[in-house]
């Protein structure tokens, strides 16, 4: 038994353990075997359990040069059909964005890992952020797609590590598993025997025969088959637009044609894509919306204010791109108002008043290293509630 | 024998047909340096399917979409560091990395210094034709001095990196530096490189006519091939008679060639050993409990 | 609701150890069915300057993980004092050490002064101070069993620091089970 | 090829003594011994040892010096005989040709001081671009044409040339052949004897030629015919030697020793000077036999004249016009002619004789010049001097060659004629300084678009490395200025000049084709110097990777002497060995071998 | 020693008198020396020059001059007696050929007498570019084929000595022509002290000890050869096994991919290609190709592929010759 068996095997169910550690064994569960990485604060203790972990199940861990480096390794152990992961955090995060638009455009499946601290530039690298909401999604130049799941708890890091993998692979994405310092770096006692229910998808391989095989021409789900260095198609992979056939190409019909498809390939998965948690929502008077450390707080002020009369409700977006617009909707119809805590200066809020238009969207903003606490939460939705009735 | 196979050697076996003629200027060295690549991998027989190969962005960098193989045009400087990734995950590829001068030496050269430490198992030819051509002719890190370029109007002023130096520094297991006009050489030095090994780092030094050439009065393609050698002055002439005539002195032909551990080998190798070593203890372990 | 949440804080400098303290009750807590959060500062000092470990100890999965309102803290050095003592809920219970944090001001808390670190130097060593203060805490706060502690800490130990940690549970143990409030409850 | 020593020291030892010497050497030594104070030359196969040979006598004896070309070398001559002193000037066959001005001049003028001109013409064309006949120019301007049958002679003769300029008033050719030139036989020497100098001599009508004194001086001149011709009745330089009365042979020069070869007891008239010719003598000589034959290599100078005063003689019917005579040829013809028995024909072992024509020499700077020019795709107009066999395979570089300097002008022409492809001359160092400069003037002032490939090696190299003005050195090896080629280029007016080091292949390549792309003249100067001279350059030489070698045959295009096939192929192609002996490592082998398998020799395993 | 000529006639009267020539008392004896530019043929003949004169002979000595230290044919007419004519030895007349060069001394061969004639040959080839010229696949050395055994047949006295490689076990691969004068002393009445005291006048004085070491090995070669005769074969005189291999070069050229950059044009070491009016590349000269795929290598735009037809069988037709 291997420590990937022994962590999974059920008498380790239940367990404690870190967000970071979480996320390197899920990445192996997910059946990751490729790992490429850059130490920085206060992400490196994914890297640090992958070169543990990935030999012992013959995959390969390295510590390369720099960020740039280690997102370029990943995409290229995927090229070759590895499934990668790499983690990074803010300043790491910002130099892997041109190869993350790499991936995206030439539709390499691979992970990464930003665990958000204080910014911008160096920061406050042991202090949680949420800085980088979006970045995440808009990070790279140009137009493209990209999925960015929020995990807001050990547990969820676990779980969300697994979907990261399951989405990366089906869709030909990138995925951004973006979670803040508080959770990569808390110990918590968590339960994974609910969570071994893998899907461990596997990409699209590419079959039939050479002479017709176009490297992104699709069907239906609008996700190309990709082909697997040796199988015998010797294809083309570029970052420069191209046609179906892999190649460049800057005629306007084609490029139109396969970037359209690219920028909309997402929306025909949605229902694998979403997931969000709504809890009291229904009844809520102000519905809170939050992700990672501040959405755990928010959990605490729901509790808090109910205590005191007040319905509050929250709204947890746990994929955060693409945003779950339709649930927050549903979830805020009844809602006389919305508080959007986050640990920066209006990103997350931004969006949801652009999804809300019209309704009344409050925020608490806080980019000094210090969590968002319940009782401020709290405090601050009471006043809220009460405003609005 | 480094003459033997040209007669069988078709090069139109390993091009993209569909793709052909390329995009390169006329004369540009880029197109004798694939061929020579291809001529080796030939030689090697080198199965098309099993051979990746990943180019940064210049014009380098497009060399890899007219070879019939996994071929990874990538972003710029990053080759090496994409190769790292698939050659890592993929020992079984034949991975090749097709660079120039500016991908591989200015945005790129952290991955090169580490690429060559790391000695991972890795052909890198980096054709050097002393310019960024694709962008319109600015100074690069190999750009010689006192040589007009877009960027350098009254001349470059910075001393140039000799890349070959800078690899064996730098730990590469494998150096070598060759010109265009000596294809079946070349073909030798990069089917040397392909069978080492380890990382392997060729420098070509090709004619960039159109651009370079041509801002600098260095002739035709022709005129420039030949003067490649005649300026380079391998090692091999230094004593001949026309000694006083020219100075430079750069050699050419492998020169820095090591037996350091490849390090995708190594790495597996000391993973196979960790598992064996717990699965041993993890028995031995079962059998006392069972005993 | 608010009585299922316990919060601990171990304070002190870097390099005493808090964490693994931390890290060998949270696992103890763990094997009993507790359900626990640990996090801790990460200051750019992490050797010789402020450092704590803190945890939220739940009958249910813990919603905020972080420090609110401390039940218990242990002050393993001075330096941990200003920002920890804000935190303490009115009569919580503090474990100070005699040598590193002799001076406390007063407040409305249960002070327990005691000579951890001295009693670590005379076990052979002063870094198994922070496990002489988990037994001390241990006993005093009485949230875990002692062998599931005990298990945590043989867990935890390399073997050859294993005698000696041991010794400096027992030693904390003693030390808490013999202690009576060095201060009475002080309403400032 | 330089000084002979023992010459100089023979001129320390007035007793008569034998001395190998060639015809060239005897010859320098005649003038010297009659003491001759001024003497010039322009370098020319096989003329050039007497001028080389003269230097080498004390400086104080006599001025010796190489002059730019054949016409300023007689003209010197002619100052210094104007000027009083005994004054030489030699020169080959062609030499006279641009010398011919000064020379028909001359003719009319005559002497103060004794003027001797030696002339050596090269029948069979050993080295050479025509097999002129001299005595034609001494009956076209009635000067005498003494003929030395061999060293010993070519002393003599010499010597008296120089008393029968003074007693006549005219200059005298003394006229040797290759074969008289290069070949050495003991030689009885004397002692040198002083001419004091006897002053300008102030006579306008006799020493400038203006039309009234010019119709003068012709009288004189047809009148000094007479008198040589009366001299040469019953001078001892010609030789009557009986025989068998059947027939006779009239013959001069190199000749006569063939027709002694062949016929040991002929009777035999050998004639000291074949212009003018001893009317009467003749007359009586070929009564005394039944048949006359006339042996002269070359023209029938001899036999016209013979013909002219009604004699039957036979000659060149059986005699050929063209070519070396040798004892086979004589032997020949007198069979022909029926006065020798047939000898039997020996059934000849057919062997193919192996093409062996000079080329340039291993590491000529030459040789990358012409690869460039035949790269250029230029029509090309030749000029005189290595180079020349340039023209031949492989280089293949040349289309025409003419005369000294001729390149130039031909380029003109033939640009001027609207060839199609873009026109170039090459001419040497040496040849430019000679004739080439008046033809580049006409380039810039009559606006050719020609570009002019100066080949400077730093040495007149064809006829053995002769010093020149370029070289900075004078014919005694003191400093001398040096031409600047291209301060001389610019000032001529050319406004593209480049000079070039031909050893840099590619350099040369893209020189070339830019001067090419330059509309108007442009030079360039390729600057390298001979690897004969002055000095012998010998590098370390270079050798062949055999199992690299991919038989291309690049290097093999050079035409280098020291490259020649191994015994290994290559799909059937040749590889190639470098032969050390002869390599000195120039590296032009290693610029354009494309697999790079030429290296020192000292690096690669034999 | 009177001066040797003849000119014994004299004037009288105004009337030049005929006198009688002088008898021809005995043949010369004629020496031909010949070989290549550089490789010391002169120093020969002045040498034996030099000591046929200190016997008191009449001595000529010609040699061309000019061209002739570019690589080309040098010879030496030496030729000494009571008296000498022609200072160029007849056709047939030749006594002694002395060849520095395999194929020179062929090439002389009619020059020696038939039934008497000494031939002494170094059996060193020379091989001229010449030779060289036609350098299509198959095309064979055109250097002569004769071998020692054939002109051993048809020459009276015949000796083809390996005298370079003597010369280079002496340690001076330039004292091959010592090696030959040792040789040639042998056919000579000169006493051999006579010989090395004229060479040590002719040779570097830093090179007299080998050179007259040289000379003894040539003498003694030479008489050796003449009681136990020595096989010495011109090296690789049968080397054109490989002569006349039916290659059929083709070039196939892609129009379209030609981009006219004139490489393969200019560094075509036959200059058989060239740009047609549409500036794509032709080959002009077909007759000249040799193939040597230079073109193939070094075209950027792989616009040029060398066929050698039938080259496999060839080759394996080749190889197998070789073997047998």
């Amino acid at each position: 038994m291997n420590a990937v068996e022994q962590a999974l095997s059920p008498k380790a169910a239940l367990r404690l353990i870190s967000g970071n550690h979480a996320c390197a064994l899920a990445a192996v569960a997910a059946g990751c075997r490729f790992f490429a990485g850059y130490p920085i604060t206060p992400s490196s203790e994914v890297a640090e359990r992958l070169s543990q972990l990935l030999p012992e199940v013959d995959g390969v861990f390295v510590q390369m040069e720099d960020e740039i480096a280690s997102i370029a390794a990943v995409i290229g152990a995927s090229m070759g059909g590895v499934k990668a992961l790499t983690a990074t955090s803010g300043p790491g995060f910002s130099l892997k964005q041109e190869n993350i638009g790499y991936a995206a455009g030439a539709e390499i499946p691979c992970v990464i890992v930003n665990v958000m601290r204080g910014g911008p530039s160096t920061g406050m690298p042991t202090r949680p952020a949420q800085g980088d909401i979006m970045q995440s999604r808009w990070g790279s130049h140009g137009d493209y797609p990209i999925i960015v799941l929020a995990p807001a708890s050990v547990r969820e890091i676990y779980t969300e590590t697994l979907r990261a993998f399951d989405l990366a692979e089906t869709c030909r994405t990138p995925v951004v598993l973006l979670y803040d310092q508080v959770i990569a770096q808390l110990t918590e006692t968590v339960d994974l025997a609910d969570a071994k229910d893998l899907r461990n998808a596997e990409r699209k391989w590419a079959s039939g025969p050479r002479e017709t095989y176009q490297p992104y021409a699709t069907g239906e789900d609008g996700i190309p088959a990709m082909s697997r260095p040796g199988a015998g198609y010797r294809v083309h992979t570029t970052g420069l637009n191209h046609a179906e056939n892999g190649f460049p190409t800057q005629n306007p019909e084609a490029v139109a044609r396969n970037l359209g498809r690219l920028l909309t390939k997402l929306d025909r998965h949605r229902e694998a894509i979403d997931s969000w948690q709504a809890i009291g929502c229904a009844d809520a008077e102000v519905v809170i919306v939050a992700i990672g450390i501040s959405a755990r707080a928010a959990t605490r002020a729901l509790d808090l204010a109910r205590a005191r009369g007040v319905r509050l409700g929250l709204f947890r977006p746990v994929t955060l791109w693409p945003f779950p617009e339709t649930a927050l909707r549903e979830a805020t119809k009844n809602a006389r108002a919305v508080l959007v805590p986050e640990m920066n200066a209006g990103q997350l809020s931004l969006e949801v008043e652009r999804i809300l238009g019209g309704k009344r969207v409050d925020a608490i903003h806080r980019y000094n290293g210090e969590p968002i606490t319940p009782a401020e939460i709290a405090e601050r939705a009471e006043a809220l509630a009460k405003e609005a009735r | 024998m480094i003459v033997d196979s040209a007669a069988e050697f078709d090069v139109r076996e390993y091009l993209r047909m569909e793709m052909m003629p390329h995009f390169l200027c006329p004369g540009c060295g880029h197109g004798i340096a694939l061929r020579a690549l291809l001529w080796a991998i030939h030689e090697l027989g080198i199965d098309k399917d099993q051979l990746a190969v990943v180019s940064g962005i210049g014009c380098a960098g497009r060399l890899s979409a007219y070879i019939d193989a996994n071929t990874f045009h990538v972003t710029h400087g990053r080759p090496l560091a994409y190769a790292t990734g698939l050659a890592l995950a993929r020992p079984d590829l034949h991975v090749v990395v097709i660079t120039g001068d500016g991908d591989c030496l200015a945005i790129g050269g952290n991955h090169l210094i580490h690429a060559c430490r790391r000695n991972l198992k890795l052909t890198c030819l980096m054709l050097n034709n002393e310019v960024y051509g694709m962008t319109g002719g600015q100074v690069s890190p190999t750009t010689s001095e006192s040589r007009l370029t877009t960027t350098t109007p009254l001349g470059n002023a910075e001393p140039n990196f000799d890349a070959c130096a800078l690899a064996a520094a730098a730990g590469a297991s494998f150096v070598g530096r060759e010109v265009t006009h000596h294809v079946p050489k070349l073909k030798e030095l990069i089917r040397s490189g392909l069978a080492h090994p380890g990382f392997a780092f060729i420098e070509v030094l090709c004619d960039c006519t159109e651009i370079f050439g041509r801002k600098n009065e260095l002739g035709s393609s022709a005129e420039m091939v030949l003067r490649q050698k005649s300026d380079l002055r391998p090692s091999a002439y230094r004593d001949s008679v026309d000694t006083p005539f020219r100075s430079n002195d750069l050699p050419t032909g492998i020169l820095a060639k090591t037996d350091r551990p490849e390090y995708g080998a190594a790495y597996r190798k000391a993973a196979a050993a960790q598992r064996a070593s717990k699965a041993a203890k993890a028995s031995t372990g079962a059998n006392k409990g069972k005993a | 609701m608010r009585d299922a949440r316990l919060e601990i804080r171990i304070g002190g400098t870097g390099g005493q150890g808090l964490i693994l303290c931390a890290k060998m009750l949270a696992d103890a807590l763990c094997t009993t069915g507790s359900r626990v959060a640990q996090s801790q500062t990460y200051e750019p000092t992490s050797r010789g300057g402020y450092c704590n470990s803190d945890l939220v100890i739940s009958e249910r999965e813990v919603d905020f993980p972080l420090a609110t309102a401390l039940d218990c803290l242990v002050l393993l050095d001075r330096m941990a004092l200003k920002p920890s003592l804000p935190l303490l809920k009115p009569g919580g219970l503090v474990i100070a050490d005699t040598r590193l944090c002799p001076e406390l001001p007063a407040g409305h808390y249960r002070l327990h002064h005691l000579p951890l670190s001295r009693r670590a130097i005379e076990l052979g060593s002063e870094r198994v101070a922070n496990i002489v203060a988990l037994g001390a805490l241990a006993a005093l706060a009485g949230i875990c069993e002692r062998k599931a502690l005990e298990h945590a800490v043989r867990a935890e130990t390399p073997k050859s620091f294993l005698d000696i940690n041991l010794d400096a549970l027992a030693a904390g143990y003693r030390l808490g089970e013999q202690a009576t409030p060095t201060a009475a409850l002080i309403f400032g | 090829m330089h000084a002979v020593p023992e010459t100089v020291e023979l001129s320390k030892r007035p007793d008569q003594d034998l001395r190998p010497l060639t015809g060239n050497e005897a010859i320098a030594r005649g003038a010297w011994e009659a003491g001759v104070r001024v003497a010039a030359a322009y370098p020319g196969t096989p003329s050039t040892e007497i001028m080389e040979s003269l230097a080498g006598y004390p400086a104080e004896d006599l001025h010796a010096q190489w002059s730019t070309n054949e016409k300023v070398a007689l003209d010197v001559a002619i100052g210094a005989s104007f000027a009083g002193s005994r004054a030489f000037a030699s020169m080959k066959h062609v030499g006279l040709n641009v010398a011919a001005d000064a020379f028909m001049s001359q003719a009319y003028i005559g002497v103060n001081g004794g003027l001797v001109l030696a002339v050596c013409d090269d029948p069979g064309i050993h080295s050479s671009q025509n097999e002129q006949d001299t005595r034609i120019y001494g009956q076209f301007a009635t000067v005498p044409v003494l003929e030395p049958s061999d060293a010993q002679e070519a002393l003599d003769l010499t010597k008296l040339a120089f008393d029968l300029s003074e007693q006549f008033d005219t200059m005298v050719i003394v006229r040797g052949t290759t074969r008289l030139s290069h070949t050495r036989s003991p030689v009885a020497i004397g002692p040198r004897t002083e001419h004091p100098t006897r002053g300008f001599l102030e006579n306008p009508a006799k020493n400038v030629m203006i039309p009234a004194h010019a119709r003068r001086r012709h009288v004189a001149v047809i009148e000094r015919e007479a008198k040589l011709k009366a001299y040469l009745e019953t001078a001892p330089i010609n030789r009557w030697e009986t025989g068998d009365a059947s027939f006779g042979v009239i013959t001069a020069g190199t000749c006569y020793p063939y027709v002694r070869e062949v016929l040991p007891n002929a009777s035999v008239l050998k004639l000291g000077a074949s212009w003018p010719l001893p009317d009467d003598l003749l007359r009586r000589y070929c009564a005394s036999v039944e048949r006359v034959f006339v042996v002269e290599e070359l023209e029938p100078v001899i036999e016209k004249e013979l013909r002219a005063l009604g004699i039957k003689v036979e000659g060149k019917q059986f005699f050929p016009r063209e070519g070396e005579f040798s004892p086979e040829i004589l032997r020949a013809g007198f069979e022909r002619a029926g006065v020798l028995e047939p000898r039997a024909q020996r059934a000849g072992w057919a062997l193919e004789p192996l093409a062996r024509p000079p080329v340039l020499c291993a590491g000529c700077p030459h040789t990358s010049s012409f690869m460039a020019v035949r790269a250029s795709g230029a029509r090309v107009a030749g000029d005189i001097g290595c180079y020349t066999l340039a023209c031949l395979d492989p280089l293949r570089g040349l289309d025409t060659t003419v005369s000294m300097g001729s390149s130039i002008g031909n380029a003109i022409g033939m640009a001027m004629a609207g060839d199609t492809k873009p026109v170039m001359a090459t001419i040497g160092d040496s040849t430019f300084l000679h004739a080439g400069i008046p033809g580049l003037i006409n380039a810039v002032y009559n606006q050719a678009n020609i570009t002019v490939l100066l080949l400077d090696n730093h040495i007149t190299a064809m006829t053995g490395g002769q010093e020149h003005p370029g070289t900075g050195k004078t014919l005694r090896g003191e400093e001398a200025p040096k031409v600047d080629y291209e301060a001389l280029v610019r000032a001529i007016g050319v406004k593209w000049v480049r000079s070039v080091d031909s050893y840099d292949l590619a350099q040369m390549y893209q020189t070339l084709r830019e001067a090419i792309a330059y509309r108007g003249v442009s030079v360039i100067i390729s600057n390298r110097p001979c690897v004969l001279d002055p000095v012998k350059i010998k590098g370390p030489a270079l050798a062949i990777v055999n199992e690299q070698c991919n038989a291309c045959q690049s290097c093999m295009n050079l035409g280098c002497p020291a490259l020649t096939w191994g015994k290994d192929t290559f799909e059937g192609r040749h590889k190639v060995k470098i032969d050390q002996s002869l390599c000195i490592g120039c590296t032009l082998c290693a610029q354009v071998c494309t697999v790079d398998c030429i290296k020192p020799a000292a690096t690669v395993a034999q | 020693m009177s001066r040797p000529t003849a000119s014994t006639s004299s004037a009288k009267d105004g009337q030049l008198r005929p006198t009688a020539a002088a008898a021809k008392a005995r043949e010369p004896m004629n020496v031909l020396i010949v070989g290549v530019g550089g490789q010391g043929v002169i120093m020969v003949s002045k040498a034996l020059a030099s000591l046929a004169q200190s016997k008191g002979y009449q001595v000529k000595q010609s040699e061309v001059h000019g061209m002739a230290k570019r690589g080309g044919t040098v010879f030496s007419h030496v030729r000494f007696g009571p008296q000498v004519w022609s200072p160029t030895i007849p056709k047939g007349e030749a006594d002694i050929l002395v060849a520095l060069e395999w194929a020179e001394g062929l090439r002389w061969l009619p020059f020696l007498k038939p039934d008497t004639g000494i031939f002494i040959c170094d059996t060193k080839r020379i091989v001229p570019p010449f030779a060289c010229l036609n350098r299509r696949p198959g095309a064979p050395l055109r250097y002569s084929r004769e071998t020692p055994a054939e002109v051993r047949a048809q020459v009276a006295e015949a000796y083809a000595i390996d005298a370079t490689r003597m010369a280079e076990e002496l340690g001076n691969e330039r004292a091959a022509n010592v090696v030959l004068i040792g040789a040639l002393s042998t056919a000579l009445d000169f006493p051999a002290g006579d010989w090395e005291k004229s060479l040590a006048q002719f040779v570097p004085k830093k090179t007299i000890a080998v050179n007259l070491d040289a000379f003894r090995l040539g003498r003694s070669w030479i008489e050796e050869a003449r009681t136990n005769p020595v096989v010495t074969e011109a090296p690789a005189a049968k080397a054109a096994a490989l002569a006349h291999v039916p290659y059929s070069v083709r070039l196939e050229i892609t129009p379209e991919w030609c981009k006219s950059c004139d490489i393969c044009v200019k560094l075509c070491p036959e200059r058989c290609l060239r740009l047609n009016a549409e500036r794509i590349v032709e080959l002009a000269q077909p007759e000249k190709c040799t193939g040597c795929r230079l073109c193939e290598l070094l075209c950027p735009d792989f616009a040029i592929r060398v066929h050698l037809d039938s080259a496999v069988v060839a080759i394996a037709a080749a190889a197998q010759e070789t073997k047998a």
